[in-house]
């Protein structure tokens, strides 16, 4: 019951409990920040596969997702890490050996889609992308999609305005809704209840958060309900959306979380050079996932050195004078 | 003074920005370009990005569109569906700027961010259209940065990522997109713009000491050089505001 | 231009620079809250008439403007002020006299309809109103329609779902985009940009705000754009969507502004006995409107006592066992 | 003890309301059976306004939606759009309950809050539909408040401004609305529901010391009466709790 008082959970039972082998999942965050980095890791380490995932730009948890042989169909806009990958390493290899199945949206569209599913309506209408390959050419097949329930049987569809040249327009492309089964996002705050506060750009966190079946929120703090309610102003995840609250500090690591930590440019440029090369990757996966049983021994493994040098100024909310190159 | 390639890119965009637009830009030299406009020849213009955040601050320089250093500071926060909004928007989208890259580009300024190779089994993947796709669909005005060379201005593309002018004349118009299209194309040797009525590319203006047959040796097509110029290069402000102002650790502009 | 640093005016000025008889407007608030009553009464004030006015709930001030005989063309979905007037009484009397032309919305359906024009789109779907009266009768005519290029051809189109059942749904009915000549809100805080911070609710305010061609920001507080730049996540208005800026405390008086003060009762209560009353109405109109030069000087005539009982309390941000029946 | 006909109305609703719905409610008696509900049977369903604020603490009992009385406290404030997308969201969609009240209502639980008269000249007019479609269309179960007279309870609305069963069995089906539409009426007399496959209004529930003949001459249609039965009155616990928890003050109540 999404309404109930105390959704505290551990996160691997959170995971466990919610994203299974073919779910239909989406994750927040965007490149480098607030990705909910430690469920990534959880769901990589409970050896979850053949996920459908729906990303806009979400960057490094996406990346780690398809390096670790979890994903089987992605539907995406952007596959980039900005600085630390033009294109990620992991999803550019998936996609050219033809392990993972893909199709190819916009980061304006995918964001409709998250929105169409959480405001319950089956498609919404944008001016993006008329006359390019992105309408053209489909990813996934009309006979895939017609067996599949969980997908619509088209991928976009242009159509005329129906109001005439109404805002001179004349022609829109019509984006169909994303209902996920489970989404995860990090956050800063949240209360027992799973009210969750945002700081900083909030991506398309809520669309995602809104629009999935069961929603997972892994937060930095956890706060008590009568606290998060002085400032109802600054939350953006409604309860009543909510399955799971767990707490994770450092839950975005090595990805930033404004207010708190900056990305980690150490584990950020070490992971770009060893997603490169199959062996260093294996030994990747073991040392930092496999091999490890909670968000906390990472960060444990990470040290306090590495952690201090991205901890966040107060004022700004990133690492000033980080060493970033 | 001597100047970088990647200096005088800079400042060709910035000298595109006009007080009061707003730009969209990506991190690297696009937000580099968007920075020195906004130093030097737009002070009333304004820094945006798709992630959300209006007029940021930037006392650092972000290594990602969603890099914390974009939010503090900023105007305002909000998020993907705010930013692209406010580029489909009527009022406001009419006053926004683009700036874009690519992969590839054709004489039309369609541009391919996605692949190279067959797009169900490609050579090369790359990141995919980002919100490139729907800037370049919103925008009246866009700026794309291109390296110049031959593999990368053809004659077809491999996918048709961000629409240019499409086919041409009215390729915009007939497809149902809004007026608008790719204004520059800025390279590492030259500025290259349309034809007000064909939309086909022309070399509008070639840097100091890159000859136009260079130029046209690295495109696999053909375009207009009888009205190109000799690019005027970054004044000793432009390049003082561009290298201590807006990028003093040179994480974007690389060594001299 | 809509970038530029300082827009600061006079609310005459503002008012008169563009609001014009006929234009298209809304204004900001929900039936008794944040209405930008300054604004409400300066129009009047200036004698603009026969403005086209779309509306949700945004109550007395609708009331107002349709009572001073300002508004021929009222486009709305509840023309109603809570329990101080089940139905605005303005309102009824002009629309069952026929002083005014009337067309009948949803609260959702007029919010979309904002929303698509902020967006730049020229219609959304919503699952509203099959099947109704609000679908069939059209309170504007088809001739009159494509007469006016201000208007869309059609006032709502029903349409079978182009992604056959997704999402289980058959039909959804279409609302075509507003784009308003001007918008008026009242806003707690904003700096002489624009940019602008909402208090509690924002009802639909930050749409009709970013669908208008030009938007007067009314605001309690003017503060610093650096104050403002401190806390970017609680800032709702982009300066780039306003056009001037009027400091005007007490600005939604009588209607409440939320952490400020509450709504008067006295006032409304009063409100809606002059309101029946011819006579009694004109008078209103002499002695609280036309003979009052700005709003700081009706705020003089409430006198002390009156904004006393009202001042927000600091921690909930209404007033506290204010007498309110 | 004594109860009035309000508070009866008000603590009938209340029942209605289960442990984990989202109570969509306006102001006045929606709201103070929502906050009963709260207080008794259903400690974790949530109040819920159109104006955006999901689960205001309510310390002070509201005028309006758009009072600042659901601000203090809440949750999260947010706008209308979130509040309706709430409600049209197939996961959160399903838990909400609408109470709504209106000027007529027909044997379909279709009603009108519009006019009485034409619609282009009509003899009164009423407030418009608000979000009050947009619940019935939206929600699987909705009560709707009303008083129990004749010329509310009509054989056609004059104006049919939110969806109940429309014209009966598969009507919401046909025209495309989600499955649900109303589930009760509550009136000062009687408890009306609606048959399951036929979706025609019944009554359900008399009032004690009310007389089924009395309900039937209140209304222009005839309903089934065979199924109804004595409804049982207001507790002395349901009535402490209303009174000196949720309005002690009376604003909505009322005289005793």
């Amino acid at each position: 019951m999404k309404t109930r008082q105390n959704k505290i959970m551990g996160l691997e039972e959170a995971v466990n409990k919610y994203v299974r082998n073919g779910s239909h999942i989406s994750i927040g965050g965007f490149t480098i920040n607030r990705n909910p980095m430690a469920a990534v890791y959880e769901i990589i380490r409970q050896r979850i596969k053949n996920l459908h995932l729906y990303a806009h730009s979400n960057g490094q948890g996406v990346d780690e997702l398809i390096g670790a042989g979890c994903v089987k169909k992605i539907e995406i806009a952007y596959g980039g890490n900005g600085k630390f990958a033009a294109t990620c390493i992991c999803f550019r290899k998936a996609v050219q050996k033809g392990v993972i199945e893909i199709e190819d949206y916009s980061n304006y569209q995918m964001t409709l889609r998250f929105l169409a599913g959480s405001m319950g309506i089956p498609f919404l209408p944008v001016r993006s992308s008329l006359g390019t390959d992105i309408v053209k050419k489909w990813g996934f097949s009309r006979e895939s999609r017609l067996k599949d329930p969980k997908l619509p049987d088209e991928k976009l569809i242009t159509m005329n305005n129906p109001f005439g040249d109404w805002l001179n327009t004349a022609k829109v492309v019509l984006v169909p809704a994303i209902n996920t089964d489970v989404t995860i996002i990090h956050v800063q705050k949240a209360d027992k209840q799973g009210t969750g506060r945002i700081q900083g750009l909030s991506f398309a966190d809520t669309e995602q958060a809104k629009s999935a079946k069961h929603l997972i929120l892994t937060c930095e703090e956890l706060i008590d309900t009568e606290e998060i309610r002085t400032s109802p102003d600054q939350n953006q995840i409604p309860f009543i959306n909510v399955d799971a609250v767990v707490h994770v500090p450092h839950g975005a690591y090595p990805t930033a979380c404004y207010k708190y930590y900056d990305y980690d440019p150490v584990y950020l440029n070490d992971y770009a050079g060893w997603a490169g090369n199959e062996n260093l990757y294996k030994k990747y996966l073991e040392k930092y996932i496999y091999n490890i049983k909670t968000h906390e021994d990472l960060i444990n493994l990470i040290g306090e050195k590495r952690l201090k040098a991205i901890k966040a100024n107060s004022s700004t909310g990133y690492a000033t004078d980080l060493i970033r190159s | 003074m001597k100047y970088t390639s990647r200096e005088m890119m800079t400042i060709v965009a910035a000298r595109q920005i006009r007080n009061g637009d707003i730009v969209f830009c990506g991190t690297g030299i696009s937000m580099l370009a968007a920075m020195a406009a906004k130093n030097i020849n737009a002070p009333e213009s304004v820094i945006f990005f798709e992630t959300g955040a209006i007029d940021a601050q930037l006392d650092e320089i972000p290594m990602a569109v969603a890099d914390s250093r974009v939010m503090f500071g900023a105007s305002l926060n909000g998020g993907l569906l705010d930013a692209f909004a406010t580029m489909q928007n009527r009022i406001t989208g009419k006053k926004v700027i683009g700036i874009l890259g690519a992969a590839q580009i054709d004489r039309f300024g369609n541009i391919n961010s996605t692949v190279i190779g067959d797009y169900f089994n490609p050579d090369v993947r790359f990141s995919g259209s980002g919100g490139a796709c729907d800037v370049a669909s919103f925008v009246p005005r866009s700026i794309i940065f291109m390296q110049h060379e031959k593999r990368k201005f053809v004659n077809k593309l491999d996918y048709l990522t961000s629409p240019g002018h499409l086919d041409g004349a009215d390729g915009r118009k007939n497809a149902g997109l809004a007026p608008g299209g790719p204004e520059v194309i800025i390279t590492d040797m030259a500025v290259m713009r349309f034809h007000d009525t064909t939309k086909q590319m022309y070399l509008h203006g070639y840097y100091p000491g890159v000859k136009k047959e260079k130029i046209l040796e690295n495109m696999e097509f053909e375009v207009d050089v009888s009205m190109a110029e000799e690019v005027r290069p970054p004044s000793l402000e432009e390049l003082k505001i561009l290298r201590e102002k807006c990028d003093p650790q040179r994480l974007i502009l690389g060594k001299i």
